[in-house]
């Protein structure tokens, strides 16, 4: 029908789908859940990192990675504010999180063992994220598109913070290296997970693409990826843990190993190191929190029509 | 291995007084990290909880190292007010110690701001920031204290609960001159309870210090929780020493 | 009449009132409120040992620590009993307690602030707890005397270890010098309070003693102690913080300076730094525990004619 | 500084093994002080971990210096299984942890008693301890199991949470011979499920470990909640390089 057509249209000319424009339903359901998992990883993502705020080994480290942790509730905000504009609630998707029934990036369900892990996970991790992220950039749907622009920029500026935080331990004492090498290694194959399964067995890939959600493959990112750390880990000084990876002049690409898919699958499936600690730590948190949020709704209701109250938060 | 700064100069103890009060503020906030009752929250308490990290680094340098002092230091070496270290309770009991100091810390740096001391550069920066931490403490002792009847109830056991670490705050401060001490507890005390009372809440009638004679947190006497905090926080520092981070 | 008179009969001769004896209401009233702050104490005496378990800073002195706080639940135990002699029950009496109508000793209501001061609670605290209750092993009541034999012998064997822990302090590195110095200052005018206050002052004890539950007055244990403490405090290398602490050649005695007891009431009306905290902590422990103990009742109901079920712990 | 025992000897990396998992346990137990929910547990708790504290001393005076050891390690170097570092929890996953850890340690010290490698002479003490630990957990297990509907849905929670935490205590100890280790794990859940079968609960059916192909406990890879648990113990020892307490 002419609906659909002009949406057809639009995308095929790289313009932006916006909140009032008409869409399928089957893109709108397709947004929501791809940015509902984003926001939720942003706010899942907040605890492996605030598990080291407390114990930060110098003072200029913890503002770095205090402003990090707030700087992803604050992308947990756009992205819930982003998914708001296709109908759906923060609260709606909350509980749905809570619920086992959404997901959230299964990086997070690895634990941060170490303070080098912040570092890993700010290079590796963050460095992962961005490549998926900023061909979102120019994804078909606008909101979502611009949170992703403000995110990228952010992100970037964390991964550079990662990097140099692995850097100065690579320098530095020989327990200070040996710490950096073992974040490291625990990190990069989780990391190379987080572009999804190969291609062959991506559920949603076509269908995206077509709507211009999303524009380059998994295993394209994950090459991209690969491609850049190479270098980055050679000027770290640190080595990433495959014996198979090296450069292919033929393909102008990094070879690399094989990824271990059921581990993969096992994590998704919620069998993961720390699958059942974030969910109930998110839980919780949500339940402490329901008084104060009745409270604030409340002290709102009461004084709607004075100047006096409290303004909402 | 203990450092202990150099205590030659009154403005050294002063400045480890004010840093360490911003500094151990500062880390109770950042343990809310990842579990606010809400995600503006987490924004909220993160932002304070970074004004106050920036205040400490400026006060710790101008008494020494601010890693040293702030990671290598003992408890009894530790100079904040006992109000600052009480654990974040619930949500209730944080912004009722977040109420009782933003107020004081904007009463004091508006002060400080106004002579030319030492202080009144940082202090004519944190006056700002300390505006906003209290606007946001007065905000939230409302809604909790006009709200439901058990954030009611809530709001007013952590205002009593946190009153009797009120007195310290107005004891002076070595260090810093020109301060009228009891003209600021007189104003606190009125800006405190007119919050209170447009908050529904009673004005808590306890006692405002303890019976202890030999002091309190100014003369470095804590409370029990606070050596825990510390043993997480410079465990790692301390676990690698003489490494740069 | 004939009972009262076999009382005082017996009391005069040095010979034990047993449970079943008849006694005066007061007397049985005086021992109650006696025993349960005793172990009222011990209880909440657990809470500012129990503070360094976790942090003890080495294996052997963690295994000792925890000794000395599991002693102190037996003395509890054995101290309930006690007075479940004289028909109150323990759950009674922890009611009391939790409700603010009963009293623990006041020593506790002060923080430890460093390792020194387990050390100066084993020395002086419990230097001075022997003090006092060294001469009711020889109490009129019998359960009562015979509890206080068994206590008496374990808490001696603290107040050596107390002093050894300050000992290995007092020699070691200056820092370790310096909290035991610093944590005897703090606890020794706490610890002579806990003789109660001057004989002129004391409620109850001129009819104690007539009973021979008392044996001596407040002032005379309180310079019993201090006369122990000079020559400890010698050989450990401390000093004691009394500037008016010297020996009196005439008395036989050593001089001491005022008591601040001021602070000694403050501390007992509730406003002492920690005593919100002490039976705030001990009233959630028993309401957290409650479906514990209700589960154990509910059990022992449904199996009180069978043998495979648990036993009563 | 970070201490780690030369590694030359098999026996010292099991004895680091056992040790770990003894003193993680003891200390977990010894948070418990002043504030179990009855008195004679106060005692009974203290008991277990006394007995797992003094374990914990041979066995780490086997692989070195018990407290180089015990508060000069990082994290990483740790062996204990991730099991006895889990947080207490309520007092149902205090049990449920105490019931899973004790069946396998009896039932493991039992063989390593009746052998002749190094740990022999420790384990026919161990093993009477682990007997009573054993019986402890079980008789609690019965009576929350089957106490009243709260304890029971509490109970069933802590079992079905820490399931997952059980499979690995049945891969090989390197450094340990003559175990029938599969064996051993057949003997562990027919003595496991029978009691949780006669307290009125479900046998849990999850996976009896995570998906991470790196290892676990054993290889030192340990879960988030034991780096704060070091921090804790680690910090008072560490705050005093070189001296003796």
């Amino acid at each position: 029908d002419a609906f659909q057509r002009a949406f057809d249209a639009a995308v095929a000319a790289e313009e932006r789908i916006e909140p009032r424009d008409w869409m399928p339903d089957a893109y709108r359901a397709t947004l929501v859940r791809q940015i509902a998992q984003h926001a939720h990883s942003e706010i899942i993502g907040m605890q492996p990192e605030a598990n080291w705020i407390t114990r930060a080994p110098s003072l200029r480290r913890k503002a770095i990675l205090m402003a990090k942790v707030q700087d992803e509730a604050g992308h947990g905000l756009y992205l819930y504010s982003a998914a708001e504009t296709l109908g759906v609630s923060r609260d709606e998707l909350l509980d749905k999180l809570h619920a086992g029934r959404q997901k959230y990036s299964s990086i997070f369900n690895y634990p941060t063992l170490t303070w080098a892990d912040v570092g890993a996970i700010g290079w590796l991790v963050d460095g992962a994220a961005i490549t998926n992220q900023v061909p979102l950039c120019r994804c078909s749907y606008g909101p979502y598109a611009r949170a992703m622009v403000r995110i990228c920029k952010e992100e970037s500026f964390h991964q550079r913070q990662g990097y140099e935080l692995l850097l100065a331990l690579s320098q530095g004492t020989p327990e200070q290296h040996a710490m950096a090498q073992d974040a490291v290694d625990r990190w990069w194959w989780p990391s190379l997970m987080m572009f999804g399964p190969p291609d062959d067995a991506s559920q949603h890939s076509a269908q995206s693409m077509a709507w211009k959600i999303k524009r380059h493959s998994n295993d394209e990112l994950r090459q991209r990826f690969v491609d850049i750390c190479v270098p980055q880990a050679e000027s770290l000084g640190l080595t990433l843990p495959d014996p198979d990876l090296k450069w292919n002049e033929e393909r102008g690409h990094h070879d690399f190993g094989a990824i271990d898919w059921s581990e993969f699958w096992d994590v998704l499936r919620g069998n993961g190191p720390c699958n059942d600690q974030r969910l109930s730590r998110r839980r919780t948190a949500h339940e402490e929190g329901a008084w104060v949020r009745e409270a604030a709704a409340a002290h709102a209701a009461k004084h709607s029509n004075d100047t006096t109250g409290a303004t909402r938060a | 291995m203990t450092t202990t700064p150099a205590a030659d100069s009154v403005t050294t103890a002063a400045a480890l007084a004010l840093g360490d009060d911003a500094l151990v503020l500062s880390h109770r906030l950042g343990e809310w990290a990842g579990h606010a009752p809400v995600l503006e929250e987490e924004v909220a308490l993160a932002n304070i909880a970074l004004d106050l990290l920036g205040q400490a680094r400026v006060l710790l340098s101008m008494a020494g190292d601010e890693d040293e002092l702030a990671f290598l230091r003992e408890e009894r070496a530790f100079r904040n007010l006992q109000l600052v270290e009480q654990p974040n309770g619930d949500f209730a009991h944080t912004i009722a110690r977040q109420l009782y100091f933003s107020v004081y810390q904007h009463l004091l740096h508006d002060r400080l701001a106004a002579g030319d001391g030492p202080f009144a550069p940082l202090a004519g920066k944190a006056v700002k920031e300390a505006a906003y931490h209290r606007d946001h403490a007065e905000q939230w002792t409302l809604r909790l204290g006009d709200g439901t009847d058990e954030s009611h109830a809530r709001m007013q056991r952590a205002v009593d609960a946190l009153w009797r670490f009120t007195g310290e705050m107005f004891q002076p401060v070595e260090g810093i001159d020109g301060i009228d001490w009891p003209g600021l507890e007189r104003t606190w005390r009125e800006a405190v309870e007119d919050v209170l009372v447009r908050a529904t809440l009673t004005v808590p009638d306890g006692p405002r210090s303890g019976a202890w004679r030999a002091g309190a947190g100014r003369q470095g006497l804590h409370t029990e929780p606070f050596g825990r905090m510390l043993a997480e926080m410079q465990h790692l520092h301390r676990s690698h020493p003489g490494a740069t981070w």
